[in-house]
């Protein structure tokens, strides 16, 4: 039977997105190393004797609780074929900014959402949400982006028409047509010797 | 909101959501029950409540002028006996409004229990869940069926791979085209696949990567080669298609 | 103890990112549906006999484990500011209304709540507790909302059916559909420009 400071730090263990020191267990829970370390031991030996799946596992310099890799041919199916379910909201604006826009350079989103939108757009075009176009006419002939047939679909829209105009988008949209424009041209300047 | 401490022992137009909320403030501050309250007696004080606030120049939403009209017009009618008899065949606007007000508390009671379910589940935390150990030991596609994006992700890993700090953009000069295809042309034959990492060798920089690519998009474009590739983040397997490669073509 | 099976439905509600149904625990292990839900009861046995800080929640139709909310002040040090802030009681009632009268337009839930819910619609949207599921084939052609899974998991809840007072709500909401439906087109009338 757990105590109260080895129920607190499971707790940590799993919910955790990333491995916990010793040392932020201690910040966290105000025990000492010495009793923290002991007390993942405890975790340890409660859950081997309950036969549970899960596991305390020391990494990248912290713990973490994880499932027991032996069932990884369980837990795997999980994810198999089945790509994230949820967009994250980086990955929202710069599908936003496209179906709007479209066909829209990548300069063109990352000019309207001020960040780099590298990796959205990867996920996007990952998840057939967003597909390549063809190249813009202009220096650098930077590649074109539009939305997919799958995009529709996936917000349950029958055409593009359709397509919602919540203030939110259009708040991402603020920005005048030449505002982007310019703002592109001198992003895709800077980066036209980056092809892709 | 220029209020100046004058409507400190007020209520303030902020605590509410709308004129239906502050409708009902004002019944239950009396003890009145919504199903019986002849809304007539809430009316006078809702609009007295109202002209306040427009006396100390508070904004108010344009949903409460609205109810103040209808509140108003409400009140005439009552007074005048005679618009109401010719009015008898259309329902009585005070009956819906009651109704309405019901409706709206209801909604609002349930909200305010939704606000504790809120905060107990506010305190639950779930595992991050496993995707990341797992997923790119299962996603397998079907061999020959490269597509654009797979190799984007190739290049991507490959170049990733040989970059010492992801942070920078690449600012090295690229091969041009021609040097990559003529490079390719000697490489490839009709007979036997190369794999792309071997045509780039294994120490490329990243710049070379991106040019070599490039030139196999072309390349496929025209026809002249083709691409497999086993796996999402394998190696792009290419393969020779046709004698000649003419660039000026 | 825990058996094999119960193991690897453990690990499972540990690994995944979203609630699993029985079906779906049936699919990965093979096993039918009654083993499957006693299996769960074993889990939480063992759990609550070790004195663990997980607990199996059931949540939007499935099962997933979850920590003790007794544990959230320690856990929710992990997320400092990364964590959303409370629902606004706009958002609240917006959602109350959506949530029994869906799908719903804005126009319906604004007739309900007698005021704008304009942007506290577009909270829910951002916080994907609600989504948008079409558009209204009447003039106008209004967008359709209604809540996500999310918004059960949100809440704690099992199913839309475990919504606090289902039979009096939608007997409320039989009594007004007229005056709900008159309301709300006269405001879709005012604002039907807006919409695209």
């Amino acid at each position: 039977m757990l105590d109260q400071l080895a129920r607190q730090i499971e707790a940590l263990l799993v919910a955790t997105e990333e491995p916990v020191t010793v040392g932020r267990i201690c910040e966290l829970t105000g025990c000492g190393t010495e009793s923290a370390e002991q007390a993942v031991l405890r975790i340890e030996a409660e859950l081997a004797s309950g036969g549970h799946s899960i596991v305390v596992a020391r990494l990248a310099g912290g713990y973490r609780i994880v499932t027991d890799p032996e069932l990884g041919f369980i837990v795997g199916q999980l994810f198999e074929g089945k790509r994230h379910s949820r967009l994250s909201r980086a990955s929202l604006e710069t599908l936003a900014v496209i179906a709007y826009r479209q066909p829209a350079t990548r300069a063109q989103v990352e000019a309207v959402r001020g960040v780099n939108s590298d990796s959205a757009m990867r996920t996007l075009l990952e998840r057939d949400l967003v597909k390549i176009e063809g190249r813009q006419e202009t220096p650098g002939r930077p590649l074109l982006y539009g939305t997919t047939s799958r995009f529709l679909e996936y917000f349950g829209l029958n055409k593009l028409e359709h397509l919602p105009r919540t203030n939110e988008m259009e708040n991402l949209l603020k920005l005048s047509a030449e505002d982007i424009e310019r703002l592109a041209s001198e992003l895709s300047g800077e980066e036209s010797d980056q092809i892709i | 909101m220029s209020a100046d401490g004058q409507t400190a022992c007020r209520i303030d137009i902020q605590d509410f959501e709308g004129p239906l909320d502050l409708l009902l403030f004002l019944i239950r501050r009396d003890e009145l029950d919504v199903t019986t309250i002849h809304v007539a007696e809430v009316a006078g004080q809702y609009l007295d409540y109202i002209r306040e606030a427009e006396d100390l120049n508070l904004d108010i939403a344009g949903e409460y002028l609205v109810m103040a009209a209808t509140l108003t017009r409400m009140k005439s009618r009552l007074l005048l006996p005679v618009e109401r008899a010719l009015m008898d065949d259309t329902e009585d606007p005070m009956e819906t409004l009651m109704r309405h007000l019901v409706l709206y508390k209801a909604f609002k009671e349930v909200a305010s229990e939704l606000r504790e379910n809120e905060s107990i589940w506010r305190d639950v935390y779930t595992p991050p869940g496993e995707r990341d150990r797992y997923e790119e030991d299962v996603t397998v596609t079907d061999p020959g069926q490269t597509s654009l994006l797979e190799l984007l992700l190739a290049l991507e890993n490959m170049a990733e791979k040989n970059a010492p700090a992801p942070r920078h953009r690449i600012h090295k000069p690229l091969l041009s085209l021609t040097e990559c295809v003529s490079v390719l042309d000697r490489l490839l034959s009709l007979e036997s696949a190369k794999d792309f990492s071997d045509a780039v060798g294994k120490d490329a920089d990243q710049a070379v990567v991106v040019s070599f690519f490039v030139a196999i998009l072309e390349l496929v474009k025209r026809g002249w080669i083709t691409t497999e590739q086993s796996y999402p983040f394998a190696d792009i397997v290419m393969k020779r298609k046709t004698e000649r490669w003419e660039m000026n073509a």
